[in-house]
């Protein structure tokens, strides 16, 4: 392990220690947040982590942030929230122990000991790796390398199908094409609603719309005369003309004239 | 002074990180004023004398190469498969149909435009080349199809490529397909562009 | 079939004037896709061992690198790199030991918020890239170390970084919420084993 941090100079002037009784003096300016702070008193105290005084790490803070006020220095907020809360856990690890109280001050001082452990750990792991033998640095790599071509050639295929596909393409694209539209066997809605409106008025019982169909008609003719025929029987509805009776979906439809 | 096993260390690297060949003055440079550097290029010429890199002497200057026998595999050639896009073989079979034709022609019968890197493409696979200027305003170049054309394609000459009446025939010209036709040009011009980006 | 000797010098060659640290299958693709680059890259390794030169595997990637022990020979006129702050060092350390990390994460370690341009310059370096979101609200994007993290600090492998193991057994690289819990049930165990002693 580390002992130090070198590329850091060491903010805290151990020439000051004895002039204050449990106090040290910091410098003010350089510092990571207050964990930093934290981090560097604690390790001031020259025992392992786990076996640090948390009391006597608040203390050390608290005089920090005092100094630092008495010279009237701007510390940011997140110093004094730090402060805030230390001297409540000091308090709290003082004053008799409310056991309703969770976490409990104890608690809380594991907590920001294992926050500093493990910043600690990562500000030991970060120097060890800084101190390897770096690239460029320690050790290099080779000055002018002819480097390596990789020369892609593009091997183009296609297919005499695709070839004269694309030229029919083309030119049905671009022909001058004769739309003819074929003559299809339908009855229009207009049709349908005069016969339906016709044949309505001879009927006096329910009858279902199959039955105002034209005779014998079939395939495509009989779709599109059903169809037609539905919806004229709906715009007979609609106009008071007839009515319609279904007992559920797809169920045979019954028409008949209003009386 | 360093022993003389660590000197031809030392002269190794020094010669290797360098960006440029370097004189026996610039080595002792490094490797201190009064090293036997010429001993240790001697060591270090044996050391390497057949190997995949090899220790030379250009002009007073020392630098480490690769063995020149070995230069053919630092550059490789990869052949890649390509199919040719829509774009493309559209504009292949309207040149083949129709050559001599010039780029505005061929966007003509196209409908659409064509972008640059459709007729390189056709080019650099060797169906088609320049065929001369048309001797109209512009001068505009012509193309046409290459022997390799007719060769990739199977066909003796450009008479053997199917006439418009052989098309109908054969249901190239089917109408039926045009609406959905029509709908996939938009497609297709796009990904011509994109094609176009990975060639260049 | 290349024959074991000519195979070591031309997988030599390959590494030698690449720009950067290959890998077997970019030497397969020089060198022939059915070569033993394995079995070369050993026999070169021995070959190389002791020289002033060495050949180093980092991150399935292997390069020539001038010996450690030289370094004082070659640093000489050589402009220092902009040194990495200590913020810098910090986050590139917990970056490259809890990979893949949120900033958040990052900050709660350090106990500070990191500046913007901290990961900005880790990522110029080459060391850092973004290693996809986290899925949990808000899917914070993840850093995670690169090859090049590991060319430039010279590690084979995540494995290699310096103490990784002894702080994964110590558990300072479990956030502190599960350490307090590890903690908790330890203390509750310890009691009970107490207890039981009482008993007895």
């Amino acid at each position: 392990m580390l002992a130090r941090d070198k590329r850091v100079p060491p903010c805290l002037n151990p020439g000051m220690d004895a002039d204050t009784e449990g106090t040290l003096k910091l410098d003010i300016d350089g510092w990571e947040g207050p964990l930093d702070v934290l981090l560097a008193l604690a390790r001031n105290q020259k025992v392992d982590l786990r076996q640090i005084s948390i009391l006597q790490l608040v203390e050390q803070y608290l005089a920090f942030v005092n100094e630092a006020r008495a010279l009237k220095l701007e510390l940011a907020a997140d110093y004094l929230v730090m402060a805030a809360w230390l001297a409540y856990l000091k308090s709290a690890l003082l004053l008799p122990r409310n056991p309703e109280e969770t976490p409990s001050p104890e608690e809380l001082a594991l907590r920001l000991q294992l926050r500093l452990e493990r910043l600690n750990a990562m500000r030991e792991a970060g120097a060890r790796l800084v101190a390897r033998d770096r690239m460029g640095r320690d050790v290099f790599s080779r000055g002018a390398p002819e480097g390596l071509k990789l020369l892609r050639k593009a091997r183009w295929e296609a297919e005499i199908y695709d070839l004269i596909a694309a030229y029919g393409r083309i030119s049905a694209r671009t022909r001058p094409v004769m739309h003819v539209v074929a003559q299809r066997d339908v009855m229009t809605l207009e049709e349908a609603i005069e016969r339906v409106s016709q044949l309505i008025g001879a009927r006096i019982e329910w009858s279902t719309i199959e039955t105002f169909l034209p005779e014998g008609a079939s395939g495509s003719y009989r779709k599109s005369a059903l169809a037609s025929s539905f919806v004229a029987a709906l715009e007979l509805a609609r106009q008071g003309r007839l009515e319609l009776r279904q007992k559920s979906a797809f169920a045979p439809l019954y028409l008949k004239a209003s009386a | 002074m360093i022993a003389p096993d660590d000197l031809s260390r030392a002269v190794e690297a020094v010669i290797f990180a360098s960006e440029s060949p370097v004189s026996v003055e610039e080595i002792r440079a490094h490797v201190g004023a009064e090293a036997d550097v010429a001993g240790a290029l001697e060591v270090l010429q044996g050391l390497y004398a057949g190997r995949g890199i090899e220790l030379v002497c250009r002009g007073n200057r020392w630098h480490f190469q690769t063995a020149a026998d070995l230069a053919h595999l630092l550059r490789r050639d990869r052949e890649e498969r390509r199919k040719l896009s829509r774009a493309g073989i559209e504009t292949l079979a309207i040149i083949a149909y129709h050559e001599p034709v010039t780029r505005a022609e061929i966007e003509a019968i196209r409908g659409v435009q064509i972008s640059k890197g459709t007729i390189d493409v056709l080019m650099e696979a060797g169906w088609v080349r320049p065929a001369g200027r048309r001797e109209v305003p512009g001068r505009p170049l012509t193309y046409a199809t290459t022997a390799g054309f007719l060769t990739h394609f199977g066909l003796e000459s450009r008479r053997d490529l199917p006439g418009i009446e052989d098309l109908r025939a054969a249901g190239l010209l089917d109408p039926v397909d045009l609406a959905m036709e029509h709908l996939m040009i938009d497609e297709s011009e796009s990904t011509e562009v994109e094609t176009v980006e990975e060639d260049d």
